[in-house]
């Protein structure tokens, strides 16, 4: 039994996480507004992590999943503030499960090298994601619908787009930005961008067809935005753990009551199992388990929780420090709430979890 | 059990009532300083300010009972009164509980008449719930006192006239001896403000660096080396303002529920949502009944005790889960979230922390109402300075 | 405003804790298996409390509700193994509000005295009370099906049936119990009885009909069971206090560790919680508040948490010494679950706070 | 990543299966102290007793994964080993550690090959939680010592044949460093065992009392003094056997929630029931993949952590919370119910206090995990009989 990453993803994570420690320094606070650091979104790109689970045919590293999910773990104890997610969790996974050879061959590439950063385009207002409530039509080559929030929607240049045919039919489908009307929309982490975007006969082409094929492109994005959270929770720990071994209160360090020492304990108790199921739905991808959509939903389910509540009581460990703009704090909590809501909230994927746990039962 | 008033208390309603109907509106949704003085200069002359407070001081000498009528009649218009919360419900009480009889003559009326606003000088970037752990020094010089140091969390204090400030005057004995009470005029050579920004983006806290500040000593509150004694009390005026803290309620997440789809259906319909609703319906109601039970206390002459910790204990949290779970009902639209649910929950970490932690807030409920032990204090017995 | 209990009422109740303090001492080890104490049921129903909401000309005293409610706040904290609910919580308060004239004179006398000891049957089986459930079957007089669990049935002279008539309405029944076949149950606490109830055309006749009559009388009953819950948790709470005040360990009590006081601070306010619930359902009911129902379900949900928490965290503030069969600690766990569950579990009551406000706003 | 057995490990695994498959049928569901005395010797005779254990003492000198292979496999059949788990387990190593050839010679083979049942004297009245406050006195008497004192929440106390006793040999120095640990042996004169009916009804625990036992000298392990430091040796062996609560899980509730009705269609369409699932889904698949985290550092040679205390700490509440809310789908019916949800709610509240509560266990994750202070102690340095 192996239960851990192989000896090289656990390099590219530490790796990154080196690079990450200066040149992320500050940045999410600098992208404040932009939604992104143009400087270390250059250097990113200059790292080759976007190729990381992609083939070295189109330009990738072949380092594989085990590797882009310790990278995406360094990424979120750094907060970097970067379009990253939409191309590497999302558009180069999919692509590579769904794609023909051409689109594959078309896109893959330049998302690896970060010329092309891709977005996710699912959302057309409030609500889990669900089918029905998919407005946006596909008729004629070409896509007609309005899609809020899309995350980094007004620097991608390729967006997944779910749509439905004239037949009523779901899928996903690659629609080339330019042309399309982006207006930037003010978010809850200021430090990552969204925007609405308007579709109006917009070319475009199907990749992957049916529901399914959307809860698939999902689950895969779950598995390394869970590194993130992990990382991002992993970070917001080690912060609260530090300062409550340097601030004194009546005369002791606030680590040593245990109102301090519990909540801390519960935290790390919350990180650990959301590590574990992360650890194990990326294996499950990587060996395509049958389980693997139950696994994502777990992981993601663990690690949503695990983030959120990391980055909510390190801010009350901090008490007055921690709820002030200068401090680092509110940029864990911003991001924690965000990486909760881009992929559909935590209800969504409870309801998966349960339903595939049905399911197995039933078979 | 009747929820009817006396026939005083009554008369005394209508009169509030009258008063308000006539003069509130035209206050009504400002919240710039200029009107919160005038409203409260309004309402001064008519003999609502300081309902409690003694005739010789402008007060209306009224009971408690009637300053409870008169917040439930006021809060129904949206009349601009925050800014005074602090000075007229801790500071100025804590005034009149130690000055002397001429202090108070000159200070009082123009601050129940909102001529002047106070604001409360006691945390420190290094004494936030361990207030009695302050460091900044007063040190005696001729007929007064040489201040230097930094307080922070102060509410208002950009445009307060006057600060209640605690400081140390003796760190060569144990913490809670060697402090002294004050109040200064917060333009005092000396007396620096900065605005302090928080998650969300407001500021409505200060920072207040004191630079050499001379106080002469008239404006000593209590005796030297008693500050802490005297603290309590203003601290004992905070507990019980049984506020109520800003912020979405169930009612809100109701409406929301009923607007938002779940598998197309409205997402009142799903149970995760409705045990939600339930849960903090019990909370929000709880509270307000608790906050009844408080108001009968004090209609028969009884102090309402530390129970009023309870509020804010509850509540805060409350807000900051139940803003929470409103964006997770969003979904990804939650993201681009302006609106009442974004803001609360960006405000709701603070809520757990300022006027007491939870923990803090936990501790006196344990120490105060159940009688358990303080926390081990090994710094209790030893000089400050040690 | 006058948000207390009247000076009488007061009194009662404290008639009630000072005579229960001794009467009522071992009573509830002492009732295990047999799920009542009967010198304890003589001496209550020699002192008139079950008569304390029934009017002077039916024999009772005239109390009134609130009365009531600190009498059964006494009962909950001495944990009283009597069969004192199913008559003074359910059949009296259902009497007065639906019994006829001849009803409310055959009955009322003998619940009063104590001499008709009644019984809530309403469960026959799994899940929560709803009308579909209800397969009991009511005609020509008389009542056939399985009833169970029904607390007290075994020894019970009078039942609350609901059961469907031959229109398929359901409605409450009242059905002495000479000749209906009983079979006492182990129950979850063994210090109050559960028996199944085989009626086999059992002769009855009807007290209400419809489901809200049935939801009616539930409510009223949970508003006196809230205040038994009440009694229950604040006892569990005091006795964890005094534990926790005497015990030592590390060289100091365990009350000083922040782990116990946060956690009695937490129990502490769940219990205050329900007893402003408690105290506005008590109003609600005698004022006939519109909001009657919504206040008793809210009572019953939050003093339903506050015992079952207090239940639960006196034993782990007990330690070792808690989970022994001789402390007494077991006997408020187990109770805090009976309540719980006696008049429908708490996910039934929820949903009932939710649709009552549901229907508020679409009114 | 990966989950398969290395070419040694497959082999292991194939040898240890094929003997189950031969031997363990014939012990399957049996439950009294015999069938596990003979079921722990046929292992014994077949070398897959003491796995890890040094072959000198009749162990198989084997990995740690081995150890783990083999309880995989031993874990699919119901046979007895409950009763050898805290002497195999906790105890014997303690005894090989720190006791002569000699006295491991005479003591560990017995052991190991089930003839002899060992069980842990550490608790007592007044030492919980904080074992070191142990009051249990042993006192010099020619070459030996005269012990006197009460134990409590000793499991097997009633049939085991040895003891490892934790003492106070001197009452004039600090609290842990006045302990010294000895073995006894349970027939001794002056042993009392008394069984202890928890809240269940079951007797898993009981009371030891000790009046005026004599034990040699050569009894003691490590020395005189220094027997705090033997038994966190001991405790260390409790931390690293991960075992498992048992009780329902979620497994156990998602059958429920299909067979029971809510509003007439099965429990399990519910959002709320949905949402506690994927919540117990949550914590029970995610302690059971951190044991694989915790396997696979055992196999690569690191010792697994303290982190082990999550493992008990998220599963008894979890039981707690689960078994209760099964009973609470049961609506009424949970008065009446037996049964598996029934029973472990009954247990669950000492599923959270024994072997750690949950309170210690926090700490030990804030302490030693986090690297947290520990709390005040006041004690730490005062003679015990100060």
């Amino acid at each position: 039994m192996n239960f851990a990453f192989s000896e090289v993803a656990v390099q590219a994570g530490e790796a990154a996480r080196e690079v990450l420690r200066e040149a992320a320094s500050g940045a999410a606070r600098r992208a404040f507004g932009a939604g992104v650091d143009a400087a270390l979104w250059a250097r990113v790109r200059g790292l080759g992590w976007l190729g990381a689970a992609i083939p070295e045919a189109f330009g990738g590293s072949s380092l594989g999943e085990e590797g882009l999910c310790l990278i995406a773990e360094a990424l979120g104890e750094s907060l970097a503030p970067v379009p990253f997610a939409g191309g590497a969790y999302v558009a180069a996974p999919a692509l590579l499960r769904f794609g023909s050879a051409a689109q594959q061959a078309r896109w893959l590439p330049g998302i690896a090298d970060g010329s092309v950063a891709a977005a996710w385009a699912l959302s057309e207002g409030p609500g889990a994601p669900e089918a029905r409530a998919v407005g946006t039509v596909f008729r004629d080559g070409a896509l007609t619908g309005v899609k809020w929030p899309v995350v980094d929607g007004t620097l991608a240049q390729l967006a997944l787009v779910v749509a439905r045919d004239g037949a009523g039919e779901v899928g996903v489908y690659l629609a080339p930005l330019e042309g399309v009307s982006r207006e930037a929309l003010a978010g809850l982490d200021p430090s990552r961008g969204v925007a609405r975007l308007a579709f109006e006969r917009a070319p475009a082409e199907l990749l992957a067809s049916g529901w399914s094929a959307v809860e698939a492109v999902l689950a895969r994005a779950a598995v390394f935005v869970a590194f993130e959270q992990l990382g991002g929770a992993h970070r917001a720990l080690m912060m609260a753990r530090d300062y409550a071994l340097e601030r004194q209160a009546f005369g002791r360090k606030i680590g040593s009551f245990q109102a301090v020492k519990h909540k801390l304990a519960d935290v790390y108790v919350a990180i650990e199992l959301a590590r574990s199921h992360a650890f194990y739905a990326v294996w499950a991808m990587m060996a395509e388990a049958p389980d693997f959509l139950r696994a994502a939903a777990a992981a993601r389910v663990a690690a949503t929780r695990a983030f959120e509540m990391a980055a909510a009581e390190t801010i009350q460990v901090h008490g007055g420090m921690g709820f002030t703009w200068d401090s680092d704090c509110h940029l864990f909590y911003r991001r924690s709430k965000h990486l909760a809501l881009c992929l559909g909230g935590i209800g969504y994927w409870k309801d998966i979890l349960v339903r595939t746990l049905e399911q197995r039962n039933a078979a | 059990m009747d929820f009817e008033d006396s026939p005083e208390e009554a008369a005394f309603r209508a009169e509030a009532s009258a008063f308000l109907e006539r003069e509130a509106p035209g206050f009504g949704g400002r919240g710039d300083v200029a009107a919160a003085k005038a409203w409260q200069g309004t309402k001064a002359e008519a003999g609502f300010a300081g309902i409690t407070w003694p005739r010789r001081f402008g007060g209306r000498g009224g009971t408690p009972m009637q300053q409870v009528i008169w917040n439930q009649e006021e809060e129904k218009y949206q009349v601009p009164r925050g800014v005074f919360e602090i000075g007229l419900g801790m500071c100025v009480p804590t005034v009149m509980a130690y000055a002397e009889a001429a202090v108070c003559e000159r200070l009082v009326g123009p601050a129940l008449r909102g001529e002047t606003i106070w604001c409360q000088l006691f945390s420190e970037p290094a004494a936030g719930s361990d207030v009695a752990g302050l460091r900044m020094r007063a040190e005696r010089e001729g007929d007064g006192w040489r201040i230097n140091g930094q307080k922070i969390w102060t509410s208002g204090a950009h445009f307060s006239d006057f600060g209640l400030l605690l400081a140390r005057t003796d760190p060569s004995v144990p913490k809670h001896r060697g402090l002294t009470m004050f109040f200064v005029e917060m333009g005092s050579p000396g007396i620096e403000v900065r605005r302090i920004r928080q998650i969300s983006g407001e500021s409505n806290f200060n920072e207040v660096f004191f630079t050499n500040v001379w106080v002469p000593d008239g404006q000593r509150l209590g005796e030297v080396g008693d500050g802490w004694r005297v603290a309590l009390t203003t601290l004992m005026h905070e507990r019980l303002a049984i506020g109520s803290l800003p912020g979405p309620d169930f009612e809100d997440l109701l409406t929301l529920a009923q607007e938002i789809a779940i598998e197309g259906a409205p997402a009142i319909g799903n149970a995760a949502v409705r045990e939600r609703l339930a849960d903090w319906y019990v909370q929000s109601q709880g509270l307000e009944y608790t906050k009844w039970r408080a108001i009968t206390a004090l209609s028969r002459g009884q102090m309402p005790g530390p129970e009023a910790s309870i509020y804010k204990l509850v509540s805060a949290r409350k807000i900051q889960d139940l803003s929470g779970f409103a964006l997770d009902l969003l979904g990804e639209a939650g993201l681009a979230a302006g609106g009442r649910f974004a803001e609360a929950w960006l405000q709701s970490p603070g809520g757990r922390i300022a006027g007491g932690t939870d923990e803090i807030l936990r501790n006196i409920i344990a120490e105060r109402v159940l009688g358990l032990p303080g926390d081990i204090r090994l710094d209790r017995d030893k000089p400050f300075n040690a």
